[in-house]
């Protein structure tokens, strides 16, 4: 079983990104599956530190990330002083001997605190503050360090393929660290080309350039830890990040109009939605005989508060709609959240929740607005709020959600993280198909007439209505209102439309099914139970096969909460929460609807996803009685 | 607007099940009359035809008339009713509501929306005071005024609507006075008729709460511009635009005195619509975001392998 | 002892607030305690019906409100209609006999859910759909009907006093039937005369006028229920409604910078301010001494998004700072909720909250948003939520969360509502003086140097400056930040200064006093406990005169949440939740922080406030077994 | 601006203990060095002086300059700035953001703050992207451009900032250009010495994201109005007011080109500092909000039964 974790570090905005991709793909096209996050600071460039850490195996998905890593490829000196104690014993760390000289404050763009910290600790081992000490440490602890001069290198091959400039020059240092990389991977370099060509897109000659300079590289590089072979994958698959694999589902499940206004993590879920437009078609659906592609509104707003707005207004045009943000942008949202509860309009929001709160964090993660999303919006009404642990499950959620807030004319959360939406992979291409896009049709009258859109009805649903096509005169209204959609404030009416409202809670409890409201996973019989929810699973999956015997209840309802279930799962438990923020909101609202209470809570709020180390010290310390722990692990 | 039906309606059939509640002599009356008459006039299909508003007096005209319609929340009419337009351009949309909705709180997506030139109308119904609220000043009451509401005199000026409205890009700039429902009905009517993004102005007095700007106030200061035969607000040719931009605001600025009528129209600008069908979707008109079907027999209609072609391995 | 229930309908905008307040300031004059809740239609005029319901009494308070009322003043038909079954047997009913004839279908701006219900009832009798039929039945119930012609009356008496116009007479029908009803409870006339000249303001041939028309109108009644008996009272005694109440005490809080956007029901408490500017002063602090008066900012903005940010810079420059509004404004105002927890800055927004979703029932109330008030606000941070229960106590936590926000530097939410906000009162003068002003004092520098805003103190709280005071060069910042407030995403930084911003909770739960957290009322040894918060109180507490045995616990500070405090009291009890709402939020918060489940809930949902009846009714179905109770009475 | 402090600094002074965080060459610099420069200039007390921002790479300003500040949230410095200015009117409140922060999500509170006329300065960093989220369109960006990070031409048309700040109520309106750092600094040396609220645009090219809008772009059409003897903004008596407005807009409509310099400034226009004392607290400038005694031995210094002598019975 191959499985290889990975790490690729550098300057914000100064090739990280693209040598991460590269590898990914890289290392996907010699058949292998392979996930990498992105982790970077919340400002464009200017020097700050930025780094991929993921994991390559012959297996989907390849297994969670530690608290260190196999293979780490520095970029440049910094890179090196920030990921010192992030290599494993065996592992191999690439970096530019040019940097040996560098000290610790030369680095101006590293934290403050950071800079402190490390001082401290270079004065404690009664070393230099300098990259050379760094790496001599590094190899204390048992690694294998490859160093090279880069710049030499690359005025070596510079000279060799006809490039001279030190600007272009420096351009090539991401494909010469993945080069070096493939090299220790036993990668051959032909699947380093197709790397470069994916992540350099169109530009022919520059991908050219960096195809020979992969090759020389490849040549100064005898070491090998590992060796990659290719293979052939058991199925197809398919390259995606977080953002887009959500993208997708949304589009896949009928969402035609996208409003949205720029909010990191977020951005690039509808921004991805309008780069892919129009949208290719089956030929199945008689109107689209004709067409091969079909249009969506793709609309940047002024604000979030006119993002949700205009969903709410293509909703009741008829459109599925849907709106992305992340937690400041659903504050502003909350005022016509409630409005769509109200009024009984279907609008998906998709939560990429960050690190809070307010600015906060804008670029790293956190599982902070779980209460806040169950509850936000003034007033009691109906709401659907699922949370997605893995891509897959984004991508079918996502598909989901735009059923529910169709179907049930309610707003629909769709709460995913950051972490979630920077995790690229190479992965096993989920069915587009297998969720069923349930699409109610609307009542169309023979002709003209005065419509009651807010009937009494037995399951609380709204009488459907299309605009310009019913031939219905209907009112929709945010007060209180009669059956015709009026203002009307007598009791007993406000009363019935109150519980009629309330009722497509029950209705949505009953039909959606136990697999989108919790997943359990381990021994049925598992005398100790770890509860989570979101991003966390894919790390916990991957601890629990260290953990023989212990139970994992993924949470995924989150409102209406399936409270039975979770009894079932946890009555007579002993119960281990772990979840990304201080005040372990699950357990909350685990107790809030069943009265269980934790037995023990492992939270993080530093900013980092929780690794599958974490888990693992978290059941280790859980294990040894401790009722609060706090993880801290910064990879 | 965009279509003709055939069955001629009168006002009349454009009210709606239930009475006006404004208190007697409410501007916001005229208003009202005014939209049934130009609907009857236009022969609008009520069931294609959206009322969209916020929360104030005036945003409840929607629950007066029939048609299909939306009484959204405060200040978020405008982009629910571009959302709604722009899901199917085929409604005809249209925006009422207060100065507080439109100019307070909403004044933002004023701004949004100049930058669209969406084809809708905007109409606000202007009484410079929070009607709804019990009569706090509106943002287009001037310095120093105090209305009965007010315990001390305004310490806030007044902004110009008509201007910012300009100045964010709508292209047909008009205004009107509510008593004057003959009139009031000429102007919304061309506005309707425009293509692009309209704003009417209607000065329409809150009889309870502004005392100061009342009937007589206000006829004081109106007069019509199609008194002069020489008034051409219409831009025939980009290369007037500048010049009838700097002359619609001569008169939207003029001091103490309310130029009733057409102020700037320019329909060269194109429609958000357009620009859409231009630049995103050739079939946009076609088959809109609320008129495709999304499935068949539960499948999706999109072919994932095709959209996601370049990134399978 | 004196209890009297009335009730005064007629409709909206046409003198029943001023006929309802003419009666409360009179009997009030008289030497009684008095109260009175309004009720109306959320829009302007146009004859909506409108009410005053409430309670007289020789003591403070005067009692619960019932669902039935001693003496009605119905002031048109449509009155009589509205309130057919809420007046009491032995009770008695002031009314126009000139409406007899009128038809219920004749009144267009009757909810026509209300008109099809009362014309069924009708038809069921076997009555015509008259008033007369509604008098007729009104009596059939052992209630004395008294009946004059209105305008006849008036007509005549006009006559007496010259005046003529029709207008003009008919705005004489307040003064009519507060009269009639003095005569009902024996009060003398010169009392309303009081209420007549308290009521009308400055107009003073008006007044005369009304005085004569109230002096003619009493010759007229010679029927009595009750001798109210001019009375001397115990203590000083002040008129105002909640609104005021609540201004007041955030003025005497020291509350100098109040921004807001009107909102029903919040708009009175910031205009009350607005309208009392410049504030007399006692001549204590040595920077006064000079003045009479001081000044305050009362700013009305252009949204609520602009409200509570204009609040939040005038905390950072040293003011306390204030909002208010109700649901739709505090949604809009999520987003720097959460920034006044990251930026650490201490804001008053006092919470008048009302019936939703959405615009909902803007004039109606609602316990709708306690959840929504704990959880506010994307991301987690420190917050205050307190909830009082009449008006004292609304008074004095004005106060009280002017101290918390200025000293703990966090948003403090207010939890009051319309019930409370349109309650009218001649009650006791609480001791203005009795909460301590608690105002830490800046730092400043002996000279000008750079500081740290966010040292990581023990306690949490941020270095306080003053800004132009202090000699302070300081950053206040929304992002994550490091102690000299700069950005800083250092992972161990991060977790130091989450922490530092959470142990303020402690110290809030540390620092605030137990009657401020839970309030306790009946036997300790109770068996039974009913549980509420909010403005239930008084209802409650007077319903536990004749629930003898049963405690009340009263929820106050509903975050931090004192979970030992009302587990300590519960535990072991069998307990009855009553309140506002439909999803019982104060028992999913209990058992959220406690996991004490309630035994049963009783809720009430149709914008009506509970009674005391209503709590006499939840009770004896919580005790037949029930588990859910449904409130309906319309009152 | 309100007073005068002794010892003479640099604007080496007025930089914070870290450096900048943009792009090599991004325009901000060129307003960041044009701010330490004025801070200078007007020797202005570090303690005295707030920096207000939103979020974005212009609204990072504040952390590069050693004032008192406030980096607020998206959209919401400028009533952040006027709460704090009107708490305290002694302290001197600039507030700097780019062309999204407070023309996109926060163009309504320039609606607000042309109202009030308070005594602040807002400087626009416009480089018509949005820079920090990676290149969006900013409301600036005219139509059908599409700078690298959109995949399709930008849909929307640009809006005017310094229009909609006229129609607003701001009394002082500038534009500048930021490479041109001494006349940057002039123009915003201007904008704080004025009384009543300056707007000051500074086009400030985005080099990471906005490849169309270029130093070279902008060269193109960038002119000093300077050069022209004969032009005066200055409104000198309330008579001229309607002129110099009129003047104002035709350089504000200019087409395709982009005056620099200062276009309209009004000191005639009560500020709302000047408002308050006149219409609600003479004492409101010698002891503001922030600056009061609230208690004396935790007593709270109000009289209460003066304050509420008509309601005691
Ligand atoms: C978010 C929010 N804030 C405030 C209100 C309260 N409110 C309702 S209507 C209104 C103002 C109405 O004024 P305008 O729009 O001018 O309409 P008018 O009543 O004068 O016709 C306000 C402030 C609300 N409903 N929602
Ligand atoms: C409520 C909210 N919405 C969105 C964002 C994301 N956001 C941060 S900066 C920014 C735009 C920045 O553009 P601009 O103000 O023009 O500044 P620039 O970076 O171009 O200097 C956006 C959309 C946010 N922080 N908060
Ligand atoms: S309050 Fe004013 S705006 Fe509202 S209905 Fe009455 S007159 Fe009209
Ligand atoms: S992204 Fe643009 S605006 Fe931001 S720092 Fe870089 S160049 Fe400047
Ligand atoms: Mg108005
Ligand atoms: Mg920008």
């Amino acid at each position: 079983m191959v499985e290889i974790s990975f790490l690729v570090g550098g300057p914000q905005g100064k090739g990280v990104e693209t040598a991460s991709i590269m590898l990914i793909y890289a290392v996907g096209s010699a058949g292998y599956y392979v996930y990498g996050r992105r982790e970077f600071w919340s400002n464009i460039a200017g020097g700050r530190h930025s780094y991929f850490v993921g994991k390559i195996g012959d297996r989907w998905p390849p297994g969670g990330i530690g608290n260190k890593v196999k293979l780490a490829l520095l970029m440049d000196g910094h890179s090196v002083f920030e990921h010192m104690f992030h290599i494993e014993r065996g592992g191999v760390a690439v970096y530019n001997t040019e940097e040996d000289g560098k000290t610790l404050d030369s680095f101006m763009m590293m934290s403050r605190t950071a800079q402190e910290r490390l001082g401290e600790f270079f004065k404690k081992q009664g070393l230099e503050p300098t990259v050379k000490s760094a790496v001599e440490y590094i190899k204390s602890q048992g690694v294998k360090v490859v160093g090279l001069p880069f710049n030499k290198v690359l005025l070596e091959i510079g000279r060799k393929i006809g490039v001279t400039s030190p600007v272009m020059l420096s351009r090539f240092v991401n494909t010469l660290v993945v080069a070096m990389g493939a090299s220790l991977l036993g990668l051959p370099v032909e699947y380093v080309e197709r790397g470069v060509a994916f992540a350099l897109g169109r530009k022919k000659e520059v991908i050219e350039q960096n195809k020979m300079v992969a090759a020389e590289v490849a040549k100064l590089v005898n070491e090998r830890v590992e060796t990659l072979t290719p293979r052939t994958p058991e199925v197809k698959r398919i390259y995606w990040n977080g953002n887009e694999a959500v993208s997708v589902g949304k589009i896949m499940g009928g969402v035609r109009f996208i409003s949205f206004y720029p909010i990191t993590p977020s951005t690039d879920d509808p921004m991805f939605a309008e780069r892919k437009l129009p949208y290719p078609v089956l030929p199945v659906a008689e109107e689209l005989k004709a067409m091969e592609r079909v249009g969506a509104v793709v609309l940047q707003t002024e604000d979030e508060l006119a993002a949700i707005a205009a969903a709410a207004g293509a909703a009741m045009a008829g459109a599925r709609a849907a709106t992305a943000t992340s937690g400041p942008g659903m504050s502003l949202m909350a005022e016509t959240i409630s409005m769509l509860g109200m009024a009984e309009l279907g609008v998906v929001l998709t939560l990429w929740s960050r690190a809070g709160p307010s600015t906060g964090l804008a670029t790293r993660t956190g599982q902070h607005d779980l209460l806040y999303s169950v509850f936000i919006g003034h007033g009691e009404f109906p709401k659907i709020v699922i949370a997605s642990g893995d891509l897959e499950e984004a991508f079918y959620d996502a598909i989901k959600a735009a059923n529910w807030a169709d179907k049930y004319q309610v707003p629909v959360i769709h709460l995913v993280d950051k972490d979630l939406s920077n995790t690229f992979a190479v992965m096993p291409i989920p069915d587009p198909y297998s969720v069923k896009i349930e699409r109610p049709r609307p009542v169309i009258f023979p002709e003209e007439r005065n419509a009651n859109r807010y009937e009494l009805t037995e399951d609380g649903l709204p009488i459907r209505y299309l605009p310009g096509v019913s031939k219905a005169v209907y009112h929709v209204v945010s007060l209180e209102h009669d059956p015709e959609g009026d203002p009307d404030e007598d009791a007993e009416m406000v009363e019935k439309m109150y519980e009629k409202r309330m009722r497509k809670m029950e209705l949505i409890s009953k039909e959606i099914p136990e697999e989108d409201k919790v997943k359990y996973y381990g021994p049925p019989d598992a005398d100790a139970v770890i509860v989570s929810w979101g991003t966390t699973k894919l790390q916990i999956l991957s601890a629990l096969e260290r953990l023989k015997g212990v139970g994992f209840l993924q949470l995924r309802l989150l409102h209406p909460f399936p409270a039975d279930l979770v009894k079932r799962y946890l009555q007579g438990k002993r119960t281990l929460f772990i979840e990304g923020n201080y005040t372990a909101q699950s357990s909350m609202l685990v107790r809030m609807h069943t009265g269980i209470s934790a037995d023990a809570v492992a939270v993080k709020y530093n900013g980092r996803p929780i690794t599958m180390d974490d888990v693992l010290e978290a059941y280790e310390r859980f294990e040894r009685g401790e009722k609060r722990i706090v993880l801290e692990w910064d990879l | 607007m965009t279509t003709v039906v055939k069955v001629k309606r009168t006002p009349q059939d454009y009210k709606w099940t239930k009475p006006p509640e404004w208190c007697p002599g409410c501007g916001h009356f005229g208003v009202l009359q005014a939209l049934l008459q130009v609907f009857a006039e236009l022969d609008m299909d009520p069931t294609r035809t959206v009322l969209v508003s916020g929360i104030g007096c005036s945003s409840r005209l929607p629950h007066y008339v029939r048609t299909v319609s939306a009484h959204t929340i405060h200040g978020r009419a405008i982009p629910f009713a571009i959302g709604l337009k722009l899901a199917n351009p085929n409604l005809e949309v249209i925006v009422v509501g207060g100065d507080g909705d439109l100019f307070a709180i909403g004044g933002n997506h004023i701004l949004g929306a100049g930058r669209r030139n969406v084809d809708f109308t905007v109409i606000l119904m202007d009484n410079a005071v929070y009607g709804l609220t019990r009569g706090q000043a509106g943002p287009t009451l001037p310095l120093g005024m105090q209305p009965k509401a007010l315990s001390k005199p305004n310490p806030h000026a007044d902004l110009n609507p008509l201007l910012v409205a300009l100045a964010s890009g709508f292209t047909f700039l008009a205004r009107s006075y509510s008593y004057d429902i003959k009139y009031t009905a000429k102007v919304i009517k061309e506005a309707i008729l425009h293509k692009g993004s309209a704003i009417v102005q209607v000065l329409s007095p809150c009889v309870t709460y502004n005392n100061i700007m009342t009937r007589e106030w206000y006829e004081k200061r109106v007069y019509k511009l199609d008194n002069d035969p020489t008034w051409d607000p219409v831009v025939h040719d980009e290369k007037e635009d500048y010049e009838k931009k700097k002359r619609a605001i001569e008169k939207i600025l003029e001091p103490d005195r309310l130029a009733l009528g057409v102020l700037y129209k320019n329909e060269l600008v194109p429609t958000f619509e357009e620009r859409y069908i231009a630049m995103y979707d050739p079939n946009y008109a076609k088959i809109p975001p609320a008129l495709q079907p999304v499935e068949k027999d539960g499948k999706s209609v999109i072919d994932f392998y095709k959209l996601m072609a370049d990134r399978i391995l």
